[in-house]
């Protein structure tokens, strides 16, 4: 056991941690004051729905056995089995907690589409079978064995498994959910910017951890890989900055969703492709999930804080991105630019799967607890907050 | 003169605003307060206690105009605030002796 | 009794509030209200969508003298809260008919 | 009718809320606001500059109600807001010459 | 000298110095506003006095030789003598900053008692004083070879070190101090969930690093402890929030509580027990945590934030439930359930001692300085806010 | 290539990114409402500068090849040629992301002279002209073997190149840029110092990165620097509040200040004291730092947050006691109590240039800038606020 190693892996599983309530705090700020709460809540529940679920059963299905490359067994339930040590690499115990976090930040992400509206109690019964039926699943396929990974698709550190999932997820969960009240009527702004950046914060600190500590080890990779997570997230934000400048004037709100546009892009890259190939990701990632958002408030649909946009639209794009400027140099895998034509097709396969797996089955889950225990408040209930009628509690005194 | 003291409910505040700048009614000031009326009835819990919660959030507008514009400015405010539900808020017209523009000095009397 | 309500910038609080102890008049209550006025014109937007927000700090400044003081306390603020450009804002006069002081119970009517 | 305007402690709010609730006085508006009286007198310093602070948080309630009830609500926010030390607040009783119900459309004239 | 576990451990103190700030703000959104710079101006002192009592004696007192048993000599005062260098291991100059933290944080824990009431002068004579007198003794006999490690009793990372002393202090100093003026006339209410809800996310974050580098290296342990911290958590989390949800509703406040509750209780004992005792203590810790604080509130007694609750009460049952759960396979000694009886009784006389010393001294220390100094702003000085009266601030303009 | 140091320096990496928001969040809580947005995003802005910057050929200026002593290369341009291997130390590619942090954090720090109305547009223009000729510049001649190097002038962690350069370059941009409309003649106050906690708390912790991260190993250096860091940030904050509370209350905010004068001033010492050296630098650091900040209030210089005091004073006298207080037994480097003499004139010598150059080419950057594209806002838009006039924004709803 490499104590190098596992310091790293500890440091980045605490990292990634931090991002769950970031994820929360970066939302909270873009709701009105009345669901602040709530939104914060979101998050804390996804940390704790995914430790408990992770614990129970949710770690053994996704990475312990595999039956017929889709989805593992139970032998690891409550965590029997799985080690402290390890001769060389990190011990699995460790591994199987930097996972867990991936699991709670990718249910926080999908928050997004029923911020101001879903019901507390809907979402814990969601929160579970969407962990159990979607984020198991695609943890299983890339990382746990299962077709994807055997097909040779890759995801460095969850471009399709965290944020296709998520993004595409909560586009569905959207349309099941329907728009708040007002929305497109009246102004919904949100109440706070100087929360939505210090939650905007952690998550950009936190990516290292996430990015750098999917290599696993303090090697080569994990230096590639927050390099490039880095300078992606720096053109991306300087190029929505452009683009939003372009149409009006430029917003913290922009710049900062561009940042994290261009981390959500790289991450199924950082450990596959060189800086300069992260600087290309990081520009174009600034222009489409720019479109992609624009496109949305067109629409009229309320994914209410862009998951979809930034998160299922840079992920996908990430990953398919792979599969062109994958630099052998870095991990031995070669895109269309450095001739491996094999991959390219991989992931287009693999985004193409997993957009249809992840909307398809979203919406479904989505159908089915709204049909037992409807998924969204009353609509005097949304309307005096979620934070009083959800939680008791109001934000600010 | 007379001052038109409105509380409505905060999402039909841009519509109000709007409706009466089209008018030709700029000058207003508008306040953030809570509101209790007919609707209410919520309780809130912290770490264990209860406290019951009856204020909702509403804006208040005070828009001072000339005796013959009270009528056309509460009539825009109540079409444009309506929704029909308790809670849509309530104009109160009270009287203004006089009022003085800080800018210039400018006395306009009753 | 009269009520001055009087809306000013904010920067200009602490001279308002200076002059006004420095002749006495120590009673008072604040309140931060937005003003919309000639001053006005600025667009807002937030991740694309356009907002146009002419809404401007302000301070509401009440306060409850004597009739025979009304003069005196409008001079005080309009001198002190002047800068000569638009957003100066505007001083309402408006009748109290009765003042009680909570504390004693004593009451001051018109 | 009346407005009644109230500044009391934000402590003894909801012992004056619950007291008109009894009463049946149910609907107000409710602005918090800062009060200068004759408690006063704290400094305040920022990285070495100080300021004069003289300003404490008040809680300001707005009730508008006919004319034979303004002297019960008086005394059951006298009775309920008083602690008897200065800052205690104030009760100012104005007119109000007409009051529209947003909802209904209903008025109610002086 | 092993630079993976140097580089753990300076990562780990980073951590818990960040927990520091991390108790003033969850605090600081749990009082009025006008208090809210009180709060973390209590928790830098916190950080700040820790600091220069470690540096002149605090260290020296706590590790270096023993006395009976009972305390340290000041022979490393001034860190004389405190090296920079380490065969195996780490260095003692790197032991001794973690351990530093450990001093700020608990001082800072204990601030809950005073909250919106204490003159800051006072704060600072009684936290050098409580440092010295209470804090230290501890360290010591814990982990300074003092007479409980010879006897035998084990706490981790700090179930009586830091949250019994902490938590039956602060309920020491609620007695002394009083209650807050108008506590149970009329209602006291959190002024920014938001605010704690930062606070909580560093907090959670940080104690990472607060059991995980306990281990003092990256290895088999620092892994059983995030794993064993994090797991307790989440099922304290959700247990407190079932239990509130019985009540009433299951709001922000007790869900963060409840994950608190967990990291306090697993504390003592993450690297002690395997994952399955950590979701035992987890689920155990949301229920009688939760009821400490609904007995106290039913009691009037005024411990403001509840670190008396949530972290005596949660340390204390951590402590026991150590000579109950020890898995000897994580290292080597057997709680009740693996057949080790005299682990139990040590860890009950533990912490019986340490709720009577604890108690005991904080009450004697504040009466002290109650007696030369007041303790308590007046009344004058209380209803205006600490801000303005003891910081000449005002937290937001 | 050690892991352990990898891991060390991938976190001290992460650690000194998140001080770029915290600068941000620092200074916003002390503006205005109407400035919060934009006083963040100026630190936003910094951090993508800075990557966009070094990636195109920052870094190779900075730290390839050597021209004259007074500057880099282009032969690094877009980080061709920056490895991700290495035999022993570490990777290239990791360095230079440590390296990228502090340009970020640097250009964050100056924005104190600006705030609440500089043009958005010019500050762009701005940063990047600064980076190229302040920043690099100071770099290479400290740390890219440039001639200060070459002459023997130490500086750890950056108490020149970054908080020289950027507090006495703040100075010199507060002159062209003026003061703000109103100041001094109606109070400016904070707006929310819980916000300018956070940031602090931000800061404070991520120093652990900065100095700890700057001995480029976990090694006894990295040990003895966060010790030193901690212990001088203790000292100064406490002293700084003795001694505001001599003139008056002792604020959060005074606390705070003083804690970062202590570990801007210790910065270039970390790595050459010894902890004693660090409690001396700390108390001189609170006293001097503290008089120069009055000393500016009292001209009435509007160099608003105060980069200058803390910073420049800081990181300037910090950097001459390296050359009294250097103990050899850390690094080799012996100051005037251990009897070395030419260390301490080398340190004056290099503080002397040091400020004159940031000042004078700050200056000229500056003049330069406001000639093309007015570096301040106008009048109106000063008035309404940055948020809304720069961004579009209003910071709380
Ligand atoms: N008597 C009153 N005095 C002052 N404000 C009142 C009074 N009654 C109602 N309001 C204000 O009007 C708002 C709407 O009142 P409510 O009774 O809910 O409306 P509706 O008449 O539409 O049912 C309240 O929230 C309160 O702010
Ligand atoms: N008719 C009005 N009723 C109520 N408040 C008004 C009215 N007109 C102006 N105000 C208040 O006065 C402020 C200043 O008004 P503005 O027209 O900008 O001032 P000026 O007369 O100096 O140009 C406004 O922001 C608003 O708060
Ligand atoms: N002349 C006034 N006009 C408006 N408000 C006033 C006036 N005098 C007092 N107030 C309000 O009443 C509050 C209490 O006043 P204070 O003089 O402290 O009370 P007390 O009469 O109990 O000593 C003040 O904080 C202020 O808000």
């Amino acid at each position: 056991m490499d104590s190098g190693n596992v310091a790293w892996l500890l440091t980045s599983t605490a990292l990634v941690m931090l991002m769950i309530p970031g994820v929360g705090l970066f939302y909270a700020g873009m709701v009105r004051k009345k669901n602040v709460v709530s939104m914060i809540t979101l998050s804390l529940i996804s940390a704790i729905l995914a430790g408990v679920v992770w614990f129970l059963y949710g770690y053994s299905l996704a990475f312990s056995g595999d039956i017929s490359g889709v989805i593992g067994d139970l032998s690891k339930s409550f965590l029997a089995n799985v080690g402290i040590e390890s001769k060389d690499g990190i011990p699995e115990m460790l591994f199987m907690m930097f996972q867990l976090m991936f699991a709670g930040v990718t249910l926080a992400i999908i928050t997004s589409a029923i911020a101001e509206r879903v019901r507390f109690f809907s979402f814990l019964l969601f929160g579970v079978l969407w962990i159990t039926f979607v984020y198991i699943p695609f943890a299983h396929w890339f990382w746990g064995g299962g077709w994807l990974a055997k097909l040779g698709a890759l995801d460095f550190a969850g471009g399709v498994v965290v944020h296709v999932s998520s993004g595409f997820g909560a586009l569905a969960l959207a349309f099941v959910v329907g728009k708040r009240y007002g929305y497109g009527e009246h102004p919904i702004e949100p109440h706070s910017i100087p929360l939505t950046l210090i939650g905007g914060a952690m998550l950009w600190f936190g990516w290292f951890g996430f990015n750098g500590g999917s290599a696993l080890v303090a090697n080569r990779i994990a230096v590639n890989a927050i390099a490039a997570t880095f300078i992606a997230s720096c053109f991306a934000g300087f190029t929505w900055m452009v683009m939003s400048w372009i149409k009006g004037k430029p917003g913290s709100l922009g710049m900062i969703s561009g940042v994290i546009a261009g981390l959500a892009s790289i991450t199924p890259a950082a450990g596959f492709v060189d800086v300069r190939g992260a600087m290309i990701i990081g520009v174009i990632a600034g222009i489409i999930c720019f479109l992609a958002l624009d496109f949305r408030m067109r629409k009229g649909i309320d994914e209410s804080l862009d998951a979809w946009a930034i998160h299922g639209i840079g992920g996908a794009f990430g990953t398919l991105s792979v599969g062109i400027l994958a630099n052998p140099y870095i991990s031995g895998y070669a895109g269309l630019l450095f001739g491996g034509i094999e991959l390219f097709v991989n992931q287009i396969v693999a985004v193409a799967v997993s957009i249809v797996y992840a909307f398809a089955v979203t919406f479904a889950i989505a159908k089915a607890v709204d049909g037992i225990v409807r998924i969204r408040v009353e609509h005097e209930e949304e309307y005096v907050g979620l934070d009083i009628s959800q939680h008791g509690e109001v934000g600010y005194a | 003169m007379k001052m038109i003291v409105a509380i409505i409910r905060p999402e039909k505040f841009e519509a109000v605003e709007d409706a009466l700048a089209e008018k030709g009614y700029i000058g207003m000031t508008v306040t953030e307060v809570k509101g209790r009326g007919v609707q209410k009835g919520i309780k809130l819990q912290y770490r264990g206690s209860v406290i019951e919660v009856d204020l909702l959030h509403k804006i208040k507008l005070e828009i001072v105009v000339d005796d013959e514009n009270v009528d056309e400015v509460v009539d825009i405010i109540s079409r444009n605030a309506r929704t029909g539900r308790h809670g849509d808020g309530r104009i109160f017209i009270m009287p203004v002796e006089k009022s003085i523009r800080i800018r210039t000095g400018e006395v306009e009397k009753q």
